[in-house]
């Protein structure tokens, strides 16, 4: 490809309180569309977004490089990359319990750009009409609405989502997907998914990780139709895939 | 009927001494999460920054606009101390609770310490304007001045924190990072700069305290901050923490129940209904006052 | 067995649960689907006494269990997992499937024993463990689980109790696709033998159509429907408002 | 607010549920063994450790702070059980330490008893002292709960204060009437049998706790540290399990204030203080919550410290210091302070951290020829 | 072997004598206590006539701190007694006084309390000595400020515990026993706020308040009592605190009737102008006497007895001699010190007050009544 990657991981480590957890994982972000990142529980694909974004933990060591441009993300304090267009949607949500669900909202509002509320309560009714409602009391669901509302007030040059749809109900999963096509439209997007007919749908190009290393880089969708590749990779049939 | 009135008068004085020490540490406790025993600390800062402006900065006096100088320099010391406290060493202890305890113990007691040290462990005179030590005639009882000027204080900063906390972002912030830091980062927010605010304020009201218990006592001593914390801090449970309007509603519960307890009942009776209203308001209301349920 | 009556739990005018009746035969598994929001998590707080209903009954074996704390339910036999996993961060794996047996065995208030020396816990312990496949992980902090592995570390620990009726909330939430079919099997195995009963949320429509045997429907709090998979299928309501087109 | 509930110490297994795999395995269980018998037959010896101690080891005045040593060791151990072991932050443990205390005092000086009885009064009444207030703090939780039992010692406090028919001595203290002791327990000369009896003290409470750590209602403990309701949802109450914990370390307290009365010969209102619960968090902090050793090593060394940093401040090395140097340093409670904060950014995890911490630089070492 | 052999003075004439001194430099009391141990090392270079020498035997000073606590002082004690000490002086608080002075009797050894006021170091047992004054005596001294008694009305405000229960105790006594009706205002010490305490003082319309209270607080009293008119309405009597303190009464100094222990001028004995002379600064305050006192004890003990503890003891029971504030008689029957007493008025304004003597009463005049030793 040609195409000067948004995002380029290269030779990545993380040791978390000595455990080698990503052992030189190199891969690169398409500057438009959805690249997913996919692997069994516990290969690390939290620990590359987290490292992305320079969360990792404390007792944790990050070596390798990680480009944005031609920027180096590490070593930067996370607040800075995110004003700088990356975002974040964690696995658990993250949303903050003790405050109202406009409250969260307004949090994410930055300095200098206009919030695009209409954009997200458009996508989310329902955050709207529980605008008063503390987020600790949402049901799952609700709450992972609220996470991917919040990154979407702003302009992002590249979305780090964690596991959108675990937890949601199938027309919300469909709901959610949808959203992320679009948003993928503008916004290069890198997406940590089980859910395989989700994958299906978004994903242009797919980086499969096992223990801790990029097992497979290529066309998502090649590799969804390739039952071999996905049973060896992934360890079921694309077959299997539940829709 | 004098009585009564200069009783819940100078009652509503000692609330309001304990409303400006418990917003400080409210402030801290509630907000930033951290139990800070070495609130005492910056309330002795405050004093003696006053107690030595007083005496040694040009333009600072005992009385007049010059005691306004002493006491803007003693809050702006009590705010500085609080600031580098924060950056040099909780900055890197936040959501450790228990580390937090151990650095703010170990503060309170070397802080103490070194007060002692540097101006002796004796009681000092502290400089004060001449009318604060006079009474003002209240429907015939006679109401001590400082007392007064007290509960003037007390009140605007109870308004001023409310204003901050309601009209400002930097309310919000602090909230969301008590529950998850992380999270306020990722959502590109500089969350260090809004707790080294929250430091700063707590110090400022906390030094307020000091300078303005200075006035009241009409002395300074190193340990006095630390004699008033444990109502401070009951006064804050009771309260709710991190609610500074709670905080002001439990400081005149508190304070009126002494002032009238120690009047009407025998001595040390005050002190024991306090630890009693506490033990109830907790029993019964577990998140105190104003405090919120908190989710399961 | 499990039976409610009228539950109902309302946060000032609101119903969260609104006014539902249901009943759980011996060996039944009831699955529970609905939107988000739509009442589950909070209908099994209530069936295990983490939250009191504000009108209505829970009926155990015909006998009303309403006013129990959630310890006395469990003791009764009714076990669940979290939607959020919610584990013994600071012990081993093993150590809290171990708790667990311990729990449902009696015992616990033992203070002059050594646990170590229980055979019988270890045995049972690790057997739960052989059986959601987290054997080999009996020695980390289960604070340090990937997301997946917190759920089968769940499912041991409901295992650990050997609860008559079980509810499970979401567990196949973030599980690997690959792990899906074994956690299926491990979940139908607990429903084969005896007659244990369970009711389990889960947004997987697949599962939930290849283990249960009915499927309730909540929205906005009360039950839309309950009855076979295939009726609820159908219906227009359903599909509307939970299904949606299909991916 | 939300965020009421008090978070967990930091996470570590307890010695006695984690998987045992070292090279010591045989030797380990015995460790304790060999260091109580170091520890007993130490006033044999005439070592002198100068700038450690004023005398050699063996001198009354050596052996009496090491008594005093050990007792918060005992102390510190005990209320691990609450902090470390279970998660439950009491700011009222001192109350049960000083009912021992007092409890001994009174009922030996004022009332006359024979000590045994005296002794066994006050313990049982410091236990179920515990189990009252335990019933009635455990109401709640987190910071609540560590008000309440504040508030509780509070009381102590004010009441001790008080001096209620002289009985407590008020701010002066009781002095202990020793003429009814056994002998073997009064004078300078018998410090040997008091730093004994310290000893035993202490060693009581590690195997208490170190026992019920292990036992199936520890696991339950650790398992209420992590989520008290799961504990809950896997059919235990944990109320019962938490007032169980909360009784038996009000219980260790009393025993320890017991032992503590007879060292220092009285009681004094420094003990019902609110400052004292905070040192007990102090010292299982300093040492690591959660572990065997970590809070025995943290109470000797808090009060080692306390009370030898007075010493400190008058030596010659610092009088000799620049004044601006000398002042603070003259202050024991400014170098105590000091301690405390260079502790957590230095050995954070508490001292037992230092043997993992050491371990690669040990190794490395070893290997060499 | 014994596990523990102590060490034994020795009867070797030239060996040096050990003194240990338990008292407090660091902690609340540091100030008090300094005063002691300044006035401790000029009573003995007076009383050893500059050579710090009984005979040919040098005092070996081995300072201790308590920092005011008594646990660490009962070690301190111990590990001096280990050492050889067969003197212990100091106890700058009466809680440190109360329990080293039974580790003295358990031990054999003297045991000479400092400032420590309470009257119950009074007889404590025979090896407890004092070289301060007693709470008792403050109450003599202020009962000779309402001359006749009979029939006056008296009121005693006091913090609550065992140093206001003595002086209640003490003015019931002496005060109420020559006729005068007493009764008591009794306020928790960490109190902060008085008015509750000023108004019941001033419903009972005394004839004389005597005010007995220590601590940090004390400002805010004082200020509380003048704002609600309590120090213009009657005679109010209270002990007189170091010069340090004199400032913070402000205003309301010149209102009070001071009984004082000491201060700077108040004798001009012979020891005085010693002390005076010796001492840093040169203006004696309220402690230094007790130090002075206590050397001069020491040296006497030493002198008649040697290291036979019972030999000090006879040596100094009854012995009469001259300190900084005049004569001084240690009553044989429980050891009590009798020493002049003063009547004292505050005047000035700022931070520069000054002390002057109205009277002084004899040690006779203030002498306790007799305790029996209790062991
Ligand atoms: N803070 C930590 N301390 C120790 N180990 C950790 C920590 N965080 C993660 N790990 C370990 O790192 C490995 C990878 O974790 P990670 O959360 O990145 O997996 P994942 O691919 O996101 O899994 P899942 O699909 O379950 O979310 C796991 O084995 C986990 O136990
Ligand atoms: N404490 C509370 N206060 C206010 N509203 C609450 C509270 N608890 C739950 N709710 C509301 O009750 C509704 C039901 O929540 P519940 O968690 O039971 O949903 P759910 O069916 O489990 O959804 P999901 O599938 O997303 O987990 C939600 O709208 C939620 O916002
Ligand atoms: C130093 C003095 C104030 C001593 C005090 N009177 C006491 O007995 O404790
Ligand atoms: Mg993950
Ligand atoms: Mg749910």
């Amino acid at each position: 490809m040609s195409v000067e990657p948004v995002l380029a991981v290269d030779d990545l480590s993380v040791r978390i309180a000595g455990l080698h957890i990503l052992q030189g994982v190199s891969f690169t972000v398409a500057p438009t569309g959805v690249t997913v990142l996919l692997g069994r529980n516990g290969v690390g694909k939290t620990t590359t977004l987290r490292a992305i974004v320079g969360l990792t933990p404390r007792n944790g060591e990050v070596r390798g490089t990680i480009r944005m441009g031609a920027q180096s993300l590490l070593a930067r304090p996370t607040h800075r990359l995110v004003r700088g267009g990356l975002g974040y949607v964690p696995e658990d949500r993250c949303v903050f319990a003790g405050l109202t669900v406009a409250e969260n909202l307004r949090l994410a509002e930055r300095r200098g750009t206009t919030p695009a509320y209409d954009k997200v309560f458009a996508l989310f009714p329902e955050l709207d009409r529980r605008g008063r409602q503390r987020a600790g009391s949402l049901s799952g669901g609700q709450q992972q609405m609220l996470a991917i509302g919040r990154v979407l007030l702003n302009d992002n040059r590249l979305l780090l989502v964690d596991e959108p749809t675990k937890g949601l109900a199938p027309k919300v999963v469909t709901e959610v997907a949808e959203v992320l096509e679009r948003v993928a439209e503008s916004v290069p997007v890198l997406l940590v998914e089980q859910n395989l007919a989700v994958v299906r749908r978004l994903a242009k190009d797919a980086v499969v990780l096992s223990a801790g290393k990029v097992a497979w880089t290529g066309n998502a969708q090649e590799l969804l139709l390739e039952t071999a590749l996905t049973k060896s990779l992934l360890g079921v049939g694309s077959g299997e895939v539940h829709a | 009927m004098s009585d009564v009135v200069l009783l819940t008068l100078t009652g509503l004085g000692l609330a309001a001494l304990y409303f400006l020490v418990a917003s400080g540490l409210s402030l801290v406790f509630g907000l930033a999460d951290v139990l800070n025993f070495a609130h005492g600390l910056f309330l002795g800062v405050g004093a003696y920054a006053t107690w030595w402006a007083a005496g040694n900065l040009p333009g600072a006096g005992s009385d007049g606009f010059g005691f306004v100088v002493a006491v803007a320099f003693g809050v702006l010391a009590g705010a500085l101390v609080a600031v580098l406290v924060e950056l040099v060493l909780i900055r890197p202890l936040y959501s450790r609770t228990i580390e937090q305890v151990l650095v703010t113990v170990g503060l309170s007691l070397a802080g103490v310490a070194l007060l002692q040290a540097t101006w002796g462990a004796d009681p000092r005179p502290f400089p004060r304007p001449a009318w604060t030590r006079d009474v003002t005639g209240v429907l015939g009882a006679n109401v001590p001045n400082a007392g007064l000027l007290l509960i003037v204080a007390a009140a605007v900063v109870l308004g001023g924190l409310l204003a901050f906390l309601r009209w400002t972002r930097y309310g919000l912030v602090i909230r969301a990072g008590v529950e998850n830091r992380e999270m306020v980062t990722a959502l590109g927010i500089d969350v260090r700069k809004a707790f080294t605010l929250v430091f700063a304020l707590g110090g400022a009201a906390a030094a307020l305290a000091g300078a303005l218990g200075g006035v009241y006592f009409g002395t300074v001593s190193p340990g006095q901050g630390g004699s008033l914390l444990i109502f401070a801090f009951i006064v804050v449970v009771i309260g709710g923490m991190g609610s500074v309007v709670g905080s002001a509603y439990a400081a005149v519960a508190v304070g009126l129940l002494q002032q009238f307890v120690n009047y009407y009942g025998t001595s040390g009776l005050g002190d024991l209904c306090v630890v009693g209203l506490l033990a109830a308001v907790l029993l019964l209301r577990p998140q105190g006052l104003a405090g919120k349920v908190a989710h399961a | 067995m499990l039976a409610t009556r009228g539950l109902t739990w309302r946060i000032g005018e609101v119903a969260i649960v609104d006014s539902v009746y249901l009943d759980l035969a011996p060996g039944e598994f009831l699955g529970v689907i609905g939107p988000n929001g739509a009442g589950k998590t909070s209908l099994f707080n209530l069936i295990t006494g983490l939250r009191r209903p504000t009108e209505g009954r829970i009926l155990l074996d015909s006998e009303d269990i309403t006013a129990l704390p959630p310890h006395r339910r469990a003791r009764l036999g009714l076990g669940r997992t979290f939607q959020a996993s919610s584990v013994f961060g600071s012990l081993t794996v093993r150590e809290n499937v171990r708790l667990a047996v311990q729990a449902h065995r009696g015992g616990s208030m033992k203070l002059w024993r050594r646990a170590a020396a229980d055979r019988e816990v270890a045995a049972a312990a690790d057997a739960a463990l052989d059986r959601v496949g987290l054997h080999h992980r009996g020695t980390a902090l289960a604070g340090t689980l990937a997301h997946g592995e917190k759920r089968k570390l769940e499912i041991a620990l409901l295992l650990a109790g050997e609860p008559r009726v079980m509810l499970l909330d979401e567990p196949m939430a973030g599980v690997s696709a690959e792990d899906v079919p074994e956690l299926v099997e491990v979940i139908k195995s607990l429903t084969g033998d005896s007659g244990r009963s369970v009711l389990m949320v889960e947004h997987h429509m697949d599962v939930i159509l290849e283990l249960a045997d009915r499927i309730a429907v909540m929205h906005h709090g009360a039950l839309l429907a309950c009855d076979t998979p295939d009726t609820v299928m159908a219906n227009a309501t359903v599909q509307e408002a939970y299904l949606g087109e299909s991916l | 607010m939300t965020n009421s509930v008090v978070e967990a110490p930091p996470a570590q297994v307890p010695d006695e549920l984690a998987p045992g795999h070292s090279r010591w395995h045989g030797v380990r269980p015995f460790l304790p063994l060999v260091a109580l018998v170091v520890a007993a037959i130490v006033p044999y010896s005439t070592a002198n450790l100068p700038g450690i101690f004023e005398g050699p080891l063996n001198s009354p005045g050596t052996l009496q702070l090491l008594a005093i040593c050990l007792v918060f060791g005992g102390l510190a151990a005990g209320y691990d059980l609450l902090f470390g072991r279970t998660g439950m932050l009491s700011f009222g443990h001192a109350l049960y330490f000083a009912a021992g205390v007092y409890g001994t005092d009174i009922l030996v000086t004022r009332a006359g008893l024979p000590l045994w009885q005296a002794a066994l009064l006050a313990i049982t009444g410091g236990t179920i002292l515990a189990a009252l207030l335990g019933a009635v703090a455990l109401r709640t939780v987190g910071i609540a709960f560590a008000m309440v039992t504040l508030a509780f010692a509070q009381v102590g406090a004010i009441l001790v204060a008080r001096d209620f028919y002289g009985w407590t001595g008020g701010e002066e203290g009781l002095p202990l009437d020793v003429s009814g002791l056994p002998p073997a327990l009064v004078g300078v000369a018998n410090t040997v049998n008091l730093y004994w009896l310290a000893l035993a003290y202490l060693a009581l409470v590690v195997f208490v706790v170190h026992r019920v750590s292990g036992s199936p209602t520890g696991r339950v403990l650790a398992g209420l540290r992590d989520d008290e309701r799961r504990i809950g949802v896997l059919g235990l109450d944990p109320y019962r399990f938490k007032l169980v914990a909360f009784t038996l370390a009000g219980g260790l307290a009393s025993a320890g204030g017991v032992v503590y009365c007879l060292i220092v010969g009285g009681a004094s209102p420094h003990i019902t203080s609110s400052e004292l619960t905070l040192s007990l968090l102090v010292m299982v902090v300093l040492g690591g919550p959660g572990t065997r050793w970590g809070p025995v090593l943290g109470g000797i060394l808090y009060m080692y410290l306390d009370h030898r940093l007075t010493a400190f401040g008058t030596s010659d090395a610092v009088n000799n210091l620049p004044a601006f140097l000398s002042h603070p340093l003259s202050q024991p409670l400014f170098v105590l302070g000091t301690v405390f904060i260079l502790a957590v950014y230095f050995f954070p995890g508490g001292l037992t951290s230092l043997r993992t911490r050491l371990h690669p630089l040990l190794t490395t070492l070893h290997r060499r020829p | 072997g014994s596990p523990q052999d102590t060490a034994s003075g020795g009867g070797d004439s030239a060996a040096p004598v050990k003194v240990g001194l338990v008292y407090s430099q660091s902690g609340p009391l540091a100030s008090y206590g300094k005063q002691y141990i300044e006035g401790f090392k000029a009573g003995l270079d007076y009383a050893t006539k500059g050579t710090g020498k009984v005979g040919d035997r040098k005092i070996e000073l081995t300072e201790a701190d308590d920092a005011g606590d008594p646990a660490k002082a009962v070690s301190a004690a111990k590990d001096l007694i280990g050492k050889g000490s067969k003197i212990i002086a100091g106890s700058t608080s009466s809680g440190v006084a109360l329990q080293v002075a039974p580790i003295a009797a358990q031990n054999k050894v003297l045991f000479i309390s400092g400032p420590a006021a309470t009257d119950a170091v009074t007889g404590a047992n025979k090896y407890t000595f004092r070289s301060g004054r007693q709470s008792y005596q403050d109450v003599v001294t202020a009962k000779s400020f309402i001359g006749d008694a009979t029939g006056k009305k008296v009121v005693v405000f006091a913090q609550d515990g065992a140093f206001g229960d003595a002086n209640e105790a003490a003015v019931k006594k002496v005060i109420g026993g020559a006729g005068a009706t007493v009764s008591s205002v009794r306020a928790p010490a960490s109190a902060t706020e008085f008015t509750p305490f000023a108004s019941q003082i001033k419903a009972a319309k005394p004839d004389l308040l005597f005010v007995a209270w220590a601590g940090t607080t004390a400002p805010a009293m004082w200020q509380t009592l003048d704002q609600q008119g309590v120090l213009s309405s009657t005679t109010v009597v209270t002990g007189l605190d170091i010069r340090a303190s004199w400032p913070t009464f402000g205003a309301a100094g010149g209102k009070i009737s001071f009984l004082s222990h000491y201060f700077d001028g108040a004798s001009d004995t012979e020891a005085a102008k010693a002390a005076k002379a010796k001492i840093p600064g040169g203006t004696l305050d309220l402690f230094h006497p007790d130090g002075f006192a206590a050397a001069q004890m020491v040296v006497r003990a030493v002198t008649e007895g040697g290291d036979d503890v019972d030999k000090m003891i006879k040596a100094l029971e009854g012995w009469q001699f001259d300190g900084v504030k005049g004569p001084m008689t240690i009553r044989a029957e429980d050891h009590a010190l009798l020493q002049p007493m003063y009547q004292a008025k505050l005047s000035g304004s700022g931070t520069t007050f000054t002390a002057a003597a109205q009277k002084s009463l004899t040690g006779d005049e203030t002498a306790p009544p007799v305790t029996q030793m209790k062991g």
